[in-house]
Parts: C-alpha cells; structure tokens; sequence
C-alpha cells in the first residue's frame, strides 16, 4: 500500500505495478504496459520517449482518467486516482478540436467546463494563442487550420486553465524545428512562473533530454519502462546547451538504449 | 331580443364524419333559433361513429348524441351504460345497390358475387349477411365482403365490376346515384320496420336535467316538421348557415338537386320511422320495434345479453306529447313560406 | 527561382475572386440550368398525369386530371374556403410540430444520456407508438376537447417519435475522442451534452424534424378526421362524401404544398445551424 | 529500475481478465438490479393504469383497467382469433417494410448521391408523402385490390420516407478527409458510394428503420381499416363497432408487442452491423 | 501554355505560377500559396520544408487533386493536371482510416479502389505491412492502434499500388527516432527499385536533405518558394552521411534561410 523507501516530497503522481491489457476486436489481448513503477516529485519536469506502440499514450491516458488500468496503482497527489481532475491539463495526440467552435472558442473549452471566469479566461487564451504563434486566427474554424497549426490550438487549450500537471502526448509532432524550438523554450519558462508539474511524450530524444528533469524510457511489447535517466543540465536551459558534450552524451546513452544506430532527429 | 338569461352551452354528437344537409333536426334548430328561444346555445359536433358519440356522452363531453340503434342496445346490453332514446329518428333504410341493367336483379343473384360495404365495422354487416342467409346464401362462403369506404371509391369498385353490389344507407345510395350512376336497390322489407337512427342522451342527464331534454328534443321535433313541410327550404337554410358543409365539385343547380335528393331519402326514412312508431308524435318510439331490434342483434349474435326495451328508451309518459307541444301551424307556415331562406 | 518554366498567367491579378464557388460543381449544372431541368420535370409530371389519366381512361370519380384540380384548387381558393380551413389545420401542423419535436427531443436526450433509462422507458414509448392513432383519436377528443387542442396532441405524438429515435442515436454518434477530450477536463454530463454530443446530433435531430414535419401534415388531416368542425381534413371527408375528387384532390396539392415548404423551410434552418458540416448542403464536393 | 517505490500488487498475476467490461458501467448498475428494476417500473405503470381507472372513474367502455384487458386478450387468444388474424398482420408489416425500406433505401441513395437529383425529385416525393395514406388508402384498394396487397403497398409508403430522409443525411455525413482519401485514389462515385458514404450512412439508415419498422405497424392496421377482410385492424374495427373496448385494447397490447420485437430486432442487428461505432450501443462510455 | 525553356526530360509534374487563396468563414480571405513555381523531373525525390502553416499540404493536396488552383497551371505529366491520377500514392497528414476496415483491408483500399488483381495486392500489402513492423497486426482495427501506428499503416496503403508519383505529407511526424530511420532507408530502397517521383513534406531539415534530389523551401503568409536546394551528395545514401560536413552545410544553409537559431532536429 505504501512506499517502502519514502520519496523527500509527496508525489506529483506515482505508478505502483502498473499493467494494462486490451482486449482486440479479432480476439486477441494487447498487452499495452507492464509492471511500469515510478513516481515524479511536483514541479518535476519528466520527459518520455520510446518506439511507436510502447504504450506511452496508454500510459498518459490512464493518468489523464481516460484508461483504466488492468492492474495496479495510480496515484495523484499522494490519493488513488479516480478519474479526472480539474487541475490537470491535456494535449492529445491527435489535435481533437471542435469543428463548430472558432479557434479562440475551442481553446476556450476547459475554461468553460471548469465554469472559470470568462473574461479571464479569454484574456489567458489569447495570451497562449499568441505564445503558439496563432494570433489572428481567434475566428478561424479547425478546418480552416493547418494540421501543425491545429496541434498549437491543442497546446493552448491545455495551457487555459494554468494546469497543476500537464500532461502533453507528442505536443510538438507536427512542427517545425524554429516553431518546436519556441514553443520549447516557452514550456520552460512556465515550468518556471508556474510550478508546474510535466510530462511530455516525444519522439524525439534530444528534446526529451533539453526539457527533461528525467526522461523515462520505454520498450515495446509489452510496454515497460527500460531506462530512468536523470538529466543533471544546469536550469535555465539555453538553445546552445545543445551543442555541449554532456548533452550528446545524454541523447546517445538513450539512443543506445533504444538500439538506435544514427540520428536523424 | 336578447334574452334575459345567459344561453345554456349543450352540445351533440353526430354518430358520423360529415355533418351535410340530411340532419336537418340538428341543423335546422340552430338554423332558425329553435333552441335559442328555449335558452340554449347548440353547438353539433361530429365524432365518427355512435360509439364514439355514446363514449363522449359517457365521458361528459357531450350531452346528447345521435346515434345508431345498434350503438343503444350494445351500450345497453352488453356495456351496461345507461343511455336513454329519446327520439326515434330513422328506420334501417339500408340496401344493396346493383347498376340498374346489370345481370342482378334479386337477392338471390348474389351468389359468388363480391359486395362492397362502408367499413366491416358498421351495422350494415350483420343484416346484410341475415338478409343474404334468409335467402339461402351463406355469407361466408357464397358471397365476399369487403370494406370499400365511403364515396367515390366505392362507386368507383362497382363501376369497374371490382364489387358486384354495394351495400350503403340510404343517402349513400342516393349520393351514388347522384354522380350518375343509376341503381337497383335491394332491401330485405323487415328491414324498414326495425329502427335505426335514434336521438339519445344519459340517464344521469335526463334525471339532472330534464327541462333541457325536453326542451332540444322539443326543438329536435320542430325542425323534423318543417323540414318534411319544405325539404328545398331546409336545404337552402342548411346551404345559408353552414356554407362549409355545402358540397362542391358541380355547378350550383346540380349541387341544390344532388342535395335536395339526399334530403328527401333522410326525410323518406325519417317519415317511415314516424309511421312505424304510431304516426302521430314525432320522434315517439315504439318499443316493440325496438324489441325487434334486439332479438335481432341477438340472433346475429351482436350482442350476448337482452335488457327489457323499456330501459332502454326515454317513455316517461307525457314526454314525447311535451316534445310535441308547440304551434305546428306555425312552423308549417314558416316552412311553406320559407322566411328564411 | 529555380524555376525553369515561366508562368502563362499574368501576375498580379485578382486572386480572391477565384475562391472556390461549390453550387455550379456540385451538381455538374448552372443555377440557371438547373432550374430550367426543375420546371422541364415538373411540366413533364403534370403531362404525364394528364396523359395517365386520359390514356388509363381512369374515372375522374377517383383520379381527376389536373385540370380538373387546378380548377377545383382555384374554386376552393376564390371561394374561400381553402383558406379558411387552411388555417385551421396550419395551426395545427405547427403548434403540433412544435410540442411533438420538443418532447421528442427531450425525451430523446435524456433517453439517449442514458442507457438504463433507454431499457425502462423505450418500451413503452414504442408501444405507444405503434398504438394507431385512428384507434384513439376518439380518446383525445375525449380528453382534449372538440377543439383544435386535440388535433394538435395527435400531430404532436405522431411528430414525436421520428425526433426522439433519432435524437438517441444522433447523441450516441459522438466520437470518442471528444468525449474523452470532455472527460480529461472533467466536464460534468452536461457540458459533454452540450459541447460535444448535442452538436453532432444535430443533423440527426434535424432529419428527425424533417420526417416529423411531413408526419405532421398527415397528424393533423388524421386528427381532423375524428370530430373535427374546420380543417382541411375536415374538408377532405367532405368532399369525399359529396364525391368531388377534384375537389379533394386540390385539397392534397395544398397539403403538399405545405409540406414542401415546412421541409424547405426546416432544411433551411439546419443548413444555417449546421454550418460546420456537409450533412445538409447541396453537396458540396463532387464525389 | 529507477522507482523509489515498490508495488503493492503481486506480480505474474492474471491481467487479461481485468481487461474492461463496459456494460456495468454504463447503466452504473448490475444487469441483475437493471432487470429488477425494469420490472419494477413494468409492475409501477400496471398499476398506476389499474388506479387511474379506478380513481378516475373512467367507463370501462371508453379506458378498460389491466385486468378487463388481460381477459380480453386471453379469449383472444384462447379462442384463436387473434392468432389468425395476426399472422396476417404480421405478414403486412414485414412485408412493408422490407418493401419500403428497400425503396427508401435506394431512392435515398440516389437523391443522396446527387443534389440536382435532391432539387429535381424530393419535392415530389415530400408532397407523396404528405398525402394522408387514410384519404387514399381506398384508392390503393382499388388499384391492387381488397388482398393483403394492397395493405403492404400502404404499409410500403409509410415506411419509405424515415428511411429516405435518414439516408440522405446519413449519406452526406461523411467527413471530408475520408472523401479526399478516395478521390486521391481515384475512386468512383460507386466506390465512395460503397466505401465511405454507405458505413456514415448506417447510423442514420438504422435509426430511419426504428422509425419505419414502429410506422409499418400503424400502417398495417390503418391498411386493414379500409377494404381488408382479415388482419388485427379488422379486428379493432369489429371491436369498435360491437363496443368492446377491452377486447380492443387487447389488439393494441399485441401491436404493442410486435413494436416492441421488432424494434428490439432493428437495434439487434444494428449493433451487429455497426461494430465500430458506439451509436447503438448501450453507451459503453459513462459521461 | 508552354515553357520557354526547355527542361532536359518531360517532366514528371509542374508547378506554373500557382495561387491558392481560400475564402474564410469568419469573411477573410488567406492566401495559401503565391505565385509558385517549379518542375520535378521524372524519378526525382524533392522534399518540402517550410514552417508550420505556410502550404506544404496545400500544395500536396492541389497536386493530388483535391483543392484546384485558384490560378495557375499544374501539370501532371506534360498535361494539365485534372483531379487525381491512377499513378499517384499519397501519405495524408493525419492517417486517415476507416475505422470498420482492419489493418489489412484499410491498406487494401487503394488496390480495390483500383480494381487490381486481390491475391497480388494482399501479397503487396502484407510485404508493406511488414516493411512498417506491423505484421501481426493485420486483423486489428484502426482504433485499437497507436498514432504512430496508424501513421504506418497510411504509409503501406499509399505503397500497394507501387505508384510513379508518391506524395508523402509528414509520414515520419508521430514516429520514433529509429522507426523513422527504417522508413527513410526503406523509402530510398523503394525509389531505387520501382524509380517513382516522390514528394515528400516534412518538418525536419536533416530528412529533407536526406532524402531529397531537392529540397523546396517555402516560407509562409503567403506561402512561397523561397529557395530551391540541389542537394548534390552520393547515391545510394546512408546513415552515417548525416555526420559528414557537407551534410551539415546543406543543413544549416537551410536553417539559416528560414531564420532558425538553434537545431533540435
Ligand atoms: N480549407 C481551408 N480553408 C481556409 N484556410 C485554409 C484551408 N486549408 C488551409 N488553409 C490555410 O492555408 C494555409 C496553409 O495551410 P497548409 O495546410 O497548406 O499548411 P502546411 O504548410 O501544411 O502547415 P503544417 O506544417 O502545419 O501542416 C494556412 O494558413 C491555413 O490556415
Ligand atoms: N483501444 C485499444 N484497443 C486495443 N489495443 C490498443 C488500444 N489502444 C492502444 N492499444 C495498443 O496498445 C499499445 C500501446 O499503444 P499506445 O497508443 O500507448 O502507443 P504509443 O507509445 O503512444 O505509440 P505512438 O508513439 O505510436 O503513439 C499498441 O500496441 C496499441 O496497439
Ligand atoms: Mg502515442
Ligand atoms: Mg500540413
């Protein structure tokens, strides 16, 4: 029920044993995660990498209260986790945008559920839209977007209500490397002013270690954590750092863990 | 002349779908004020069939209905309501119409033929099967009998030999010849002695509120007397106060005549039902002839019960004289002077 | 710039104009073709009734040839009587739709937010429904009076239930990211409804509305049949028993007319309501 | 590896059988005290019916209690002429259904396919069907005669319009980026038609059949009210005429039933045929 | 109507003064594309950079038939470019499935599309399936797989049909560091062998010169072709290019174009 080692800080969230099995339309069962353990401390910063079909989605799901886990424990803010909770906030995937509200109406949307202060609320929204580069497009339709500029609309969505955690699924996929730098340097900055705790999904390993505290590194089939990486970078975090040997080293030891041979990314 | 006190609201359930010219008891009074001068503010509302009319009357939405004579003695009988006749309006003026220089010219040529008929949920069923079986044609078998509706459908299956006959009311008949289609009309004659269309109210009604059965009876019968005294009057007073119930679909002379015939066949049965309730006081109903009805209806097997007639029927001595004290003279002169019209 | 071709188009012209007009491609046809075709087929309709009704040598007692209609429409028009009664039974097309739709929509939401109230309730609202109106209309007159406040509960049960089936599944058709989109900001069942599960009902409800408004016509004629004093179904008995098929003939062409233009008119407004999706429009793209 | 926790599960246990089983969560109750309670609510509403009647006073010529009813239905049945006259309805409905449906299906197909057939043909057909089928029944009675025929073309015409007016929206909701798709690979219509629109569409077709399969048996019965000669119409006209409420009730109690099995049969197989969809599902997802 | 000058070979698509402009809902017009201009030899590989919103996809779409030029010339082959061509594989943005086809059936939709023959195309489409390490997955449905997944199984689906113009807009977006390796190497394999025309989007500069004969930069409102790259490296490429200094020249040239300050790509 509890740790036996006992972490300096009460979790941010914490994952006991996790295993989560899908059950397959012809039949078969999917073993999604397995036996995932670990916890991150509030205002941590945690980064995730891993192939396609490890079982991070799966992982980010369950923590957002759209995944029920087969088996073990879930944890937030030190109690068992049971659905959603109002100060977290998610980026998807996929964009997932509403096609009949305008773009500043769709990033709107947490606000409203949370029935926050509406003339706040937008004055925070447009703040974020600008911070994603979209200033301009507050009256456009998702149809009208871009699918890069679709995934910004999801970022500042998640970003409204100012989240406790914030849960982001490859939040940068569809970017640019100069709009992916931005937005980059622009989580750090509100790791800082907020607090905030982080966990990002990416593909990408050098931006797992640039922005990470740790980086949790995954292996598919069943999906298992292989790798805890604590990333020791000084803070604030610059663009040059990316040039340092420390850095390389970082990328390459997780590159090597994941049996990477090159690097394009 | 307003009068001192506020009009009492009554309303009738016509036991049919379409009010037209041939309910001249129920029209003609509001027509020419009839009920007005007794204190009551008439209003005639059609309901589709007599059960509808008995439930409405059941249900206190209405106060009188007319209904046919079976709806009475089923009501009576088998349902155990307690609704009263209070005028005998008509005799079952039923028949089977053939095209006049058609192969069919009596009952028995309707072996192996098909007979069209309003609806299978009417009256008109079970005598014609009696008729048919009194004739050594078993019904069942020797003969088909289908639901054509009402109008020109039906005259139109007879025309097109997809009915060989056509079993309707009167005015039906009357109407189909109207559209131009000569007829042979069969009839078993019992029929003609056996009532049909009877004005009925509740007995909670008439313990309640005797006057004012007395009073729209009253008004009923004066309006049946000036109607026989001037049909084309009653006609062109019908025309005038109910335009929305004046036909349409020929030149105004043909529809004064087609209607002025369908009045006459009503007036015709109205008079037979006169004659055979004794010939004096109109709307007096004969016990006996309603007797027959009901060992009728049992035979056929319409009904699982009797009840004495006697119950069933308003024959409160003095009422049907009370209905019949106003100034005949008067109304006959009215009519034959047709001041209205 | 490292182009090797030059363009045949000369720069600098108006580009905007060339923004996409859908209309003219969707249907392959102009505006003004397309109308054209309209009025060549219903010429061609009417001729073919006319020719239909000569050629059958149909009795006129039963099918009467537009002329004939046209004539008795006319008639019915200048008399006045048309009118009057086509009052009557509008009012009872509409006030009926209304409280049929509404009810049906309500119903619908919250059968459709919930699957225990679907297996409680949707049996019942099936059997009721499959009740034939005809059979208790007697019922409602009873309870609603001679008036038009019966005809207009009869249309409404009739409209009722097309909105209702339809509004259930038109709820349950959202997909599951949104919902779990809803979800991840703890949005309570009512802000999923309203946000995400009620806009994509919406072309369902509205195919709802629009089998309910042509429902609706024939509830109201139905309703009149049964103790009615005004209307046109009240005038359709009417005529049928005065044997004027023309006459009862111009009475449906009326109806029709209402129902086309209710239709328009509920088509109109989805299109308005609906803009984010095709469902409604004229096609937009080719296929 | 790097955990400072440990877990509380024993490992190598069984997960696959925690993989989730939505139905209970859904309704947020057992199936066992689902069932009770729709019980309940069965018993709640049979005797409300039962008191209504009682308290209210109601002639049992007008609004029979249950129990009148049940009798009636049972002599109904014992004495065989329900049965009969069943199968004949029966056979009405099903085969009206298939007809109408199929041709609602086809024609919405088409229509839906193309807006210039929309402006050309749905006038006709909204103006077909606000005809009420009672004013013309005698009409299809006299075309196809006074067989069960002509009460499966009435029941046909019914049904038809829910079914078209569903397929056509359900037709042009799918969305653009799987459209595209297609016509990247050079898909004809027909290929679209099969591939895309038609799965959109199924929703809508199911629900446009809930709606027709319920109407069908209204039209039956409203078939068998003009020149029919067996069927449970017949029947409820028989009743009418000879009074008996309660033995008409107990006709409108079997037309509720046959609504009831043949709705639950559309939604059966519906949910069989749409396998990826949640529309006809018992809301898998809570909200 | 015809090009001054002459290309070398005919060839394989043009692009003559191109304008896209689409009408917004909210009334404001944007230009997507301004007066672009370029050709693609036959069996060329050309890649699209561009940041986020500047009509990458547009471009893509117009070439595959699905938006029309609001003025100027496309040219497929020599001819004028008329709605979308039987040669032509395209890798949409989002994946795009249908979700009641299995894997199998989903990659199938082009070949049935087609009408080509059943046995071979289930023989292609298992041979692609494997090429993006989703055997085993033919029988699952689009919903029970990951994003990156599903981005694969587009990518098999635009391959069954071995076209000769491949249009690929970001393939590579949601897939891990190794996976999108494989993929690259397999893409340049595939050109090799079947020697299609293939343009490919993507948001990362190194792929682009990777992969590219040509990389097309494009810089954004409106959206043009800024520069146009010759990329003259040796064939057949390989990983370990990427660490050589040429490599890195072409890389920051562009960079440097598109005003980029760092690189975490
Ligand atoms: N259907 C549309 N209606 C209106 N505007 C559109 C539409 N499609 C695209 N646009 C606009 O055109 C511009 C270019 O869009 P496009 O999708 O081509 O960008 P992109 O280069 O692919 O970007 P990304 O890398 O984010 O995918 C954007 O500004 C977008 O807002
Ligand atoms: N609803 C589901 N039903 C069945 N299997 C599922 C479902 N969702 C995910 N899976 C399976 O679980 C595994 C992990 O999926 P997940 O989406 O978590 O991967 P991921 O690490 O996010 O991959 P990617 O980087 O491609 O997004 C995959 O093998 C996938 O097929
Ligand atoms: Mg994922
Ligand atoms: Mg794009």
């Amino acid at each position: 029920m509890s740790a036996t080692l006992a972490p300096e800080a009460p979790p941010a969230f914490r994952f006991g044993g996790l295993h989560k099995t899908f059950r397959s339309k012809d039949g078969g069962d999917v073993v999604a995660l397995h036996d995932v353990h670990f916890s991150v401390r509030r205002g941590e910063f945690v980064t995730v990498v891993g192939p396609s079909g490890c079982g991070k989605s799966t992982l980010l799901r369950i923590l957002a209260g759209l995944e029920r886990a087969s088996r073990g424990q879930v944890e937030l803010g030190g109690r068992p986790h049971a659905g959603s909770s109002r100060d977290v906030g998610v980026v998807f995937q996929s964009p997932v945008l509403l096609p009949w509200r305008n773009i500043l109406d769709n990033v709107l949307v947490p606000a409203e559920i949370q029935g926050r202060d509406r003339a706040a609320a937008r004055e925070r929204a447009r703040h974020y839209l600008q911070l994603v580069g979209l200033s301009g497009f507050e009256t456009k339709y998702p149809s009208e977007l871009s699918g890069g500029m679709q995934q910004r609309v999801g970022i500042a969505r998640a970003l409204v209500n100012d989240p406790l955690l914030l849960l982001m699924d490859e939040p940068f996929g569809a970017l640019d490397a100069m709009t992916r730098e931005t937005m980059n340097t622009e989580l750090l900055k509100l790791r800082e002013r907020t607090g905030a705790t982080i966990m990002l999904v990416t593909h990408s390993i050098p931006e797992a270690v640039f922005l990470g505290d740790r980086v949790i590194v995954m292996s598919p089939r069943p999906g298992r954590v292989t790798q805890v990486v604590e990333v020791d970078l000084p803070s604030p975090r610059t663009l040059d750092l990316i040039n340092t040997e420390r850095f390389g080293t970082y990328v390459s030891g997780i590159r090597a863990n994941l049996h990477a041979s090159g690097g394009l990314d | 002349q307003a009068p001192a006190k506020p009009l009492k609201p009554v309303t009738i359930a016509l036991g049919t779908q379409v009010v037209n010219v041939t309910y001249p008891w129920l029209t003609l009074p509001i027509a020419l004020g009839y009920w007005k001068e007794e204190g009551y503010d008439v209003k005639v509302v059609t309901v589709g069939g007599s059960l509808q009319g008995i439930q409405q009357m059941v249900a206190g939405g209405v106060e009188f209905a007319q209904v046919n004579s079976t709806g009475l003695i089923q009501a009576n009988t088998d349902n155990n309501v307690a609704v009263r006749g209070l005028m005998g309006t008509g005799v079952i003026d039923w028949g089977i119409g053939v095209t006049q220089d058609g192969p069919i010219k009596s009952v028995t040529d309707l072996k192996g033929k098909k007979i069209g008929i309003f609806s299978l949920g009417t009256g008109g069923v079970p005598l014609l099967k009696g008729y048919l079986r009194s004739n050594g044609i078993d019904p069942d078998k020797d003969v088909q009998i289908i639901a054509t509706g009402a109008g020109a459908p039906a005259l139109e299956a007879l025309k097109s030999d997809r009915v060989q006959a056509l079993m309707f009311w009167g005015s039906a008949l009357t109407g189909f010849q109207n559209a131009g289609t000569p007829l042979r009309v069969l009839y078993a004659p019992a029929w003609r002695a056996l009532p049909d269309f009877t004005f009925a109210t509740m007995q909670k009604t008439i313990d309640a509120d005797p006057a004012m059965v007395e009073a729209i009876s009253r008004g009923a019968a004066k309006a049946t007397l000036f109607a026989w005294t001037n049909p084309d009057c009653a006609r062109r007073i019908h025309w005038k106060n109910f335009p929305s119930t004046k036909p349409t679909g020929a030149d105004e002379a043909t529809l004064a005549k087609w209607d002025l015939a369908l009045l006459n066949t009503q007036l015709d049965t109205m008079k037979a039902a006169h004659a055979m309730n004794g010939g004096k006081l109109i709307g007096a109903m004969d016990p006996a002839a309603y007797g027959r009805m009901q060992d009728f209806m049992q035979g056929e097997g319409l009904i699982k019960r009797t009840v004495p007639v006697e119950s069933m029927l308003y024959l409160k001595p003095g009422f049907v004289e009370a209905i019949n004290r106003f100034d005949h003279q008067a109304v006959i002169d009215a009519a034959k002077a047709c001041k209205a019209g | 710039m490292a182009d090797t071709l030059t363009s045949s188009v000369p720069p600098g012209a108006a580009v905007a104009e060339a923004a996409e007009t859908a209309p003219a491609r969707a249907t392959g046809l102009t505006p003004m073709r397309r109308r054209v075709l309209i009025v060549a087929v219903f010429v061609a309709v009417v001729a073919a009734w006319q020719l239909a009704v000569t050629a059958l040598d149909v009795s006129h007692l039963i099918f009467p040839g537009p002329l004939a209609v046209v004539q008795a429409l006319y008639d019915g028009i200048a008399s006045g009587d048309i009118p009057t009664h086509l009052w009557v039974t509008l009012y009872e097309i509409l006030a009926g739709f209304a409280a049929g739709a509404l009810a049906g929509f309500v119903l619908g939401a919250l059968i459709g937010q919930s699957a225990l109230l679907e297996a409680v309730l949707y049996p019942y609202v099936v059997a009721f429904q499959t009740v034939p109106k005809v059979a208790v209309a007697p019922l409602f007159v009873l309870w609603f009076g001679f008036g038009t406040t019966s005809k207009v509960i009869i249309t409404a049960t009739i409209v009722f239930f097309p909105v209702l089936a339809n509004t259930i599944v038109g709820l349950r058709s959202a997909p599951r990211e949104q919902i779990d989109l809803m979800r991840a900001f703890t949005a309570s069942g009512w802000h999923v409804f309203r946000m995400v599960r009620l806009p994509h009902a919406l072309p369902y409800v509205f195919a709802g509305l629009d089998i309910g408004i042509v429902l609706s016509v024939i509830g109201a004629i139905v309703g009149e049949f049964v103790g009615a004093q005004a209307g046109l179904g009240y005038l359709i008995l009417q005529r049928n028993f005065s044997m004027d098929a023309a006459g009862m003939f111009a009475i449906l062409i009326v109806l029709s007319l209402i129902g086309i233009v209710l239709h328009a008119a509920v088509r109109w407004i989805a299109r308005r309501v609906i803009f984010w999706a095709d469902a409604f429009t004229d096609l937009s793209r080719g296929s």
